[in-house]
């Protein structure tokens, strides 16, 4: 596992490359591409929320789902009820946090850790599951909008900013949702280096020096944990955008499993790791759902045990690892110069 | 509670502290008092309860019984964090650092605690500099070896700039030069700040020590300074016996 | 009267039927600080076993007692050499390999066998009578079982030289190696032993709900959070965790309906974990197994 | 971010297919036929029949000479048992394969994710799944039969045979609850008396609370509406407590995945229950079906059930549908199909009701006899009778919505 100060210049480098993607994309991809990519990169903002709060903070949060499908809904809700997606987007990450802050606030307070937590929160995407899934029939609602039960309720489109009757469609939603990352990214990768955010990593390396240091890593926790809790929200928003629809499904032990495996396959403690490793996998789970030959289950099972056994740091680390061995020699005072003026530049 | 013998203000004291666990006494009744700018050391042999008694003042342990007063607040029950917030310094036994993070990292992350960025950025230099870390400072603290992961924690410590520090075995693995100069540094650190140091070593006191307390089976047996206790045949049973 | 014993029947099984599903996890986790997630398809595997053997004209009881056990132990064995021993003392990495293992049987036995399996065993006990009341046989056959099994695991415990060395795991996680026996070993044996006991439940619940290879999610979950809520001691965790959500849940679901029944369940948990971290055996009766 | 408001296309109706220029054309000059199922995940116990049909149907048909002269192409997506592959393989079945027909989805949940979709692409999209009813929409035909249509006839059947007193058990979601509606409906009608309705979620395995219930309220039989693979566990421990010889069960949910093969014979003896297909059908389509079924795929075959055959009747329909109109384009073909069209299959006569883009089909009434349906009752041409109360396409063709979506009450009807 690496540390939290990585410094902005890769952050910003990868935002680039985002960047031209996001314009580039529809001059080279085939339409239905461009749509079902939203639906990735809403995975990608589940996935590096997951990064944020696992990775960085060092919590395992195996209910991360539940963040996102209650932003998922609660957008559905708002906009339904609203009738305009911008303050629906608002609320879905503001219920989310609250959610967030409040269970947070329950566990980190009584101080759960480690894999009881994995399992409260587990169990709390389950418990969402349950509920949902009996909802529905007419007496279910908030406000006018029905919760819908197993099947789920159609999720409204995004629109421009407070003009309701322009609503954007899927291939607009890309831009939106490809920005979204980006900035999610930025804002994650910034507030790593922050003095919150290290201490935050501060706290995953060795959570009693931290507080011998006068931290209250409760409050750190709960911060981290809140904040990943927006920005899973906001992944929420762009699923239901990209599908059309949410579904208590989203809630399943699959899903959770899948968020956790992304993470894993694209390595703890790094954010572009992550995202990657989700685009990867949705690509491969895609293209295992046109074929028959192979159980997709199989696969997803035999990818997970491999990089659990053969590359449990995940792929960004390693790579990352592999990178600076072959360098160090010839380069290693290149490389503490950099890293020096790295330091000046993030500590100011 | 003992007579003051000095006019200087009381700034840890314990009134009737226990610490039992299930049905063993680690702490039992113990009335402690230090003094502003003291430097006091606790001994005792294995078990004798000077780390559960350590605990208790960190924070780290909620005691039985009694109470813990820092400077003028009760502090009993308190959390750690709650303790090092007063500008307590603590350093445990096993090396308490970070050791995914560089020496710089660990000790940016003490003074950022106290200090606006731009000063914290002065103290970790200073600290830096303090402590002779400069070769290593890139380095994560998890490849060091034991002694210098002992002083980043000492640097840890020091860049919070406290008024009292708590050591628990701070010369623990090291050589004897890397002893010499933790020495040297509590020394330095005493002209600031009080500093209560749990350690085995009898060197090592001996280098540092004023006033001494001896732990036994949970209770203070005798405080004083070190030769008195050297001479004194109740101490030399339970602790020093055949090694002094 | 006759309703209140047919209930407290009903609760009963519930009861021991959340026990007899946890059981394996609970040995795993309490002696190892491994969580199996492949706990469920375990018990799905323990269900294959017993209808691949009686569709070849097996004695089902043959199947359910002796086959399943030993079929999934085995397994349980090969899973433990070639994946778990890779992961210890790594909590996080042996769940998520294990998750993987989970992906991976449901997969194998997909492909294997096709997405329904065509299963003719039937409960092969008969019906007793409580007054206007009926309730099947074979429920208060898996009641008597689970005892027995308790029964087996806590002399096991008691009087072997693994039970010496699982009571020293509970107490203290370090302090096996330090009885200066092989831990490989101990662990090996431990994890075809837990497997075993989860092999043999999923067996026995074969003729009840029948076998299908997505059906371990159903009891993942449960089993996972009774075991997590009974905290670390095997057996004392265990029942404690089985008695409370099970009666919980037992109570919802007469009262309210099923739906209610599994929220409540798990709202108990949570508060539970709440209020006792490390579990109610983290709390109390500490120095049971 | 700032992007130029060119971007954004306006308006509700307008289509942005023409918007980027790079779309391929369709591969080569095959008809392009797509089908989303679920063949992995929790729902393949569904989806798996499913696709064994719909893969002859398309053999059949290219057997047959292909369509307008040119051989039919199937492209078949696994969903996974995932809601957003659907929207997914949807959008590529439709924008990328430039499919012709897409014939998708097994719950509802996952038909309402891909309608909208397949309307804004155009694309003709036929939904081969027995569900709770309710879809009124232009570009989308249901050929699976409705509660109204079954529910309708098994219940006054098993009245007259075991009584009036009805106990209820269904699946605590849309389906279940929307099909326990009905059943209460059509047992009030045929004056009966509902004594209970209970509800369990999917997951559920331990029924004995229930049954204790069911024994406490003495109803002359039990009528069930529970789904999926843990909910066969009922039939089990209910055959367990000695019930099942007292008190019957009728249902139009259990067969949906061949439970009748998951349970022993003895579990299931005299089980009720009503579908549109049942392998017995005494006709030569049917016997011809199931025989050139199993020359394809071996004795060890799929029970084939009404989800099974309408995957090959549906495709059949389209094909007729497409030959009539001399074209694949969607709208002659939509014209076709809505003009009445009927195609005589294994289950008889399926006959498209313009009204509703649902159909009309023969309901059959079997009992379970060691593990084989005996056919005791069958009726003719059922209409879809409960979409038909709220759904006119020849009023409103624009029409597409999911009127059930939230249960009878909200559609107006009691």
């Amino acid at each position: 596992m690496t540390g939290g100060n990585t410094g902005m210049r890769p952050v910003l480098i990868f935002a680039l490359i985002g960047t031209v993607f996001m314009f580039g994309a529809p001059y080279v991809l085939q339409l239905f591409t461009i749509i079902n990519l939203t639906t990735a990169i809403a995975l990608a903002v589940l996935a590096l929320s997951l990064a944020l709060v696992w990775g960085f903070g060092g919590i395992l949060c195996f209910g991360q789902v539940a963040f996102f499908g209650l932003g998922a809904y609660a957008y559905t809700m708002g906009a339904i009820n609203f009738g305009g997606s911008t303050w629906a987007i608002l609320v879905a990450i503001l219920v989310s946090s609250a959610f967030a802050a409040i269970l947070g606030y329950f566990v980190f307070f009584g101080r759960v850790s480690d894999v009881y937590l994995g399992v409260i929160t587990l169990t709390v995407t389950l418990i969402f599951f349950s509920l949902i899934r009996r909802t529905s029939g007419p007496e279910f609602k908030i406000g006018i909008a029905q919760i819908g039960g197993f099947n789920g309720v159609t999720s409204p489109p995004l629109n421009l900013p407070w003009d309701t009757s322009s609503f954007l469609f899927p291939e607009q939603v890309f831009y939106v949702a490809m920005a979204a990352l980006i900035l999610c990214y930025v804002f994650c990768g910034w507030l790593m280096n922050t003095h919150f955010g290290r201490v935050c990593v501060g706290i995953r390396e060795n959570e009693l020096r931290a507080e011998l240091l006068g931290y209250d890593s409760r409050l750190y926790k709960l911060g981290i944990f809140t904040i990943s809790a927006g920005i899973a929200a906001i992944g929420g928003v762009l699923f239901c955008n990209g599908v059309g629809r949410i579904t208590p499904d989203v809630f399943n032990l699959y899903n959770a499993a899948l968020t956790i495996i992304w993470v894993i396959v694209g390595g703890r403690g790094t954010l572009i790791g992550p995202i990657a490793a989700t685009f990867g996998l949705f690509y491969l789970t895609s293209a295992l759902g046109g074929q028959s030959t192979l159980n997709n289950n199989l696969v997803l099972g035999v990818i997970l045990i491999f990089f659990v056994l053969l590359v449990p740091k995940g792929v960004a680390p390693t790579i990352t690892d592999w990178v600076a061995r072959r360098r160090r020699p010839r380069k290693a005072s290149r490389r503490a110069r950099r890293t020096m003026r790295r330091d000046e530049g993030s500590n100011a | 509670m003992k007579p003051a013998r000095d006019k200087r203000p009381v700034i840890v004291e314990t009134q009737n502290l226990a610490m039992h666990f299930g049905g063993v006494r680690a702490v039992d009744q113990v009335d402690f008092t230090l003094f502003d700018k003291e430097l006091r050391c606790l001994i005792g042999p294995n078990g004798a309860g000077k780390s559960t008694f350590f605990k208790c003042l960190t924070g780290q342990l909620v005691p039985s019984a009694g109470k813990v007063i820092i400077r003028d607040g009760e502090t009993t029950g308190f959390e750690p964090h709650e303790i090092a917030s007063l500008g307590v310094g603590i350093k445990t036994q096993v090396p308490n650092v970070f050791d995914g993070l560089t020496v710089d990292e660990n000790i940016w992350l003490s003074a950022r605690r106290w200090h606006a960025a731009k000063r914290a950025r002065a103290v970790v230099a200073e600290t830096i500099e303090r402590l002779q870390l400069g070769d290593i400072r890139r380095e994560m603290v998890g490849r060091l070896a034991h002694g210098q992961r002992q002083w980043v924690e000492l640097g840890m410590v020091v860049a919070a700039e406290p008024w009292l520090v708590l050591l628990d075995e701070p010369a623990a693995g090291m050589t004897h030069d890397e002893t010499a100069r933790t020495a040297d540094l509590i020394k330095e650190i005493n002209t600031q700040a009080a500093l209560i140091v749990v350690e085995h070593d009898m060197q090592f006191i001996r280098m540092i020590s004023k006033q001494v307390t001896v732990f036994h089976e949970g209770r203070v047996l005798m405080e004083d300074t070190m030769d008195a206790i050297s001479k004194d045949k109740r101490a030399r049973e339970v602790y020093l016996g055949n090694r002094a | 009267m006759d309703l209140f014993v047919a209930v407290t029947f009903q609760l009963v099984y519930g009861i021991a039927n959340l026990a007899l599903i946890s059981l394996g996890l609970a040995i795993i986790f309490g002696m190892m600080r491994v969580i199996n997630l492949a706990h469920g398809e375990f018990l799905m595997l323990g269900g294959y076993t017993v209808v691949v053997a009686t569709n070849a004209g097996v004695n089902i009881w043959v199947a359910m007692l002796i086959l399943a056990p030993l079929v999934v132990g085995v397994i349980g064995v090969i899973v433990e050499r070639v994946i778990i021993r890779w992961l210890y003392g790594r909590m996080v990495d042996t769940l998520l390999a294990t998750w993987g293992l989970s992906l991976l049987l449901i997969g194998l036995v997909t492909s294997i066998f096709g997405a329904s399996t065509a299963t003719t065993i039937s409960p092969p006990l008969g019906i007793i009578r409580i007054g206007d009341y009926s309730a099947s046989g074979y429920e208060l056959f898996l009641i008597g079982v689970t005892l027995v099994l308790f029964l087996a695991v806590f002399a096991t415990l008691k009087l072997t030289k693994l039970g010496l060395v699982a009571r020293g795991t509970m107490q203290n996680p370090e302090m096996s190696s330090a009885l200066g026996v092989s831990t490989t070993k101990i662990y090996m044996i431990t994890f075809g032993l837990g497997a075993a006991v989860t092999g043999l439940a999923g067996g026995l619940l074969a003729p009840v709900t029948g076998v299908l290879p997505t059906i371990g999610a159903t009891y993942i979950a449960k089993a996972f959070i009774t075991v997590i809520s009974g905290g670390s001691a095997i057996l004392a965790g265990t029942a404690a965790g089985s008695i409370l959500l099970g009666g919980i849940n037992g109570i919802f679901s007469f009262l309210t309906g099923p739906t209610l029944g599994e929220v409540a369940l798990l709202v108990a948990a949570i508060i539970l974990l709440r209020l006792m971290p490390r579990g109610i055996t983290g709390r109390f009766f500490r120095k049971s197994l | 971010m700032t992007l130029s408001r060119r971007h954004f296309v306006m308006g509700s109706s307008a289509l942005a297919l023409a918007a980027p220029a790079t779309i391929a054309r369709a591969q080569s000059d095959n008809i392009v036929f797509a089908s989303i199922l679920d063949l992995s995940g929790g729902l393949d116990i569904y989806g798996a029949p499913m696709a064994e049909t719909t893969r002859m149907a398309i053999e059949d048909i290219n057997a047959a000479g292909g369509l307008l002269g040119r051989e039919v192409e199937l492209k078949m997506y696994d969903a996974q048992s995932t809601i957003q592959f659907y929207t997914q393989f949807a959008t590529q079945a439709a924008a990328g394969d430039r499919a012709d027909t897409v014939h998708a989805g097994i719950t509802s949940a996952s038909r309402e994710a891909i309608r909208p979709t397949l309307a804004r692409f155009k694309t003709l999209y036929f939904y081969n799944t027995q569900y709770e009813g309710g879809v009124c929409d232009y570009n989308n035909f249901c050929t699976g039969s409705t509660p109204a249509q079954t529910v309708a006839k098994i219940v006054p059947h098993a009245m007259n045979k075991w009584g009036k007193k009805v106990y209820i058990v269904a699946a605590d979601y849309n389906y279940g609850q929307i099909t326990a509606q009905w059943m209460q409906r059509f047992v009030a009608e045929n004056g009966g008396e509902t004594l209970d309705v209970e509800f369990f979620p999917l997951d559920v395995t331990n029924f004995g609370p229930t049954i204790n219930k069911i024994q406490t309220a003495k109803p002359d039989m039990v009528i069930s509406a529970l789904v999926g693979g843990a909910h066969v566990s009922f039939y089990r421990q209910y055959a367990a407590a000695g019930m099942l010889s007292e008190i019957p069960i009728a249902s139009t949910t259990f067969g949906v995945g061949n439970e009748q093969k998951l349970i022993s014979a003895e579990e299931g003896n005299g089980i009720m229950a009503s579908y549109g297909y049942f392998e017995g059908i005494d006709t030569p389509a049917n016997k011809d079906f199931l025989s050139r079924l199993e020359a394809k795929l071996g004795a060890d075959r799929p029970v084939i059930n009404e989800l099974a055959i309408r995957s090959y009747e549906g495709a059949m329909l389209w094909a007729a549908a497409v030959r009539e109109a001399g074209t694949t384009d969607r709208d002659p073909v939509i014209e076709a199909l809505r003009s009445g069209l009927s195609y005589e299959g294994p289950s008889g006569a399926v006959t498209i009701d313009g009204q509703t883009n649902h159909c009309s089909m023969n309901v059959y009434i079997g009992e379970l006899a060691d593990q084989e349906w005996s056919i005791v009752d069958s009726f003719e041409n059922q209409p879809p009778a409960d979409t038909q109360l709220v759904c006119d396409l020849n009023q409103n063709p624009n029409q597409s919505t999911f009127l059930f979506e939230n249960g009878l009450a909200a559609a107006g009807i009691e």
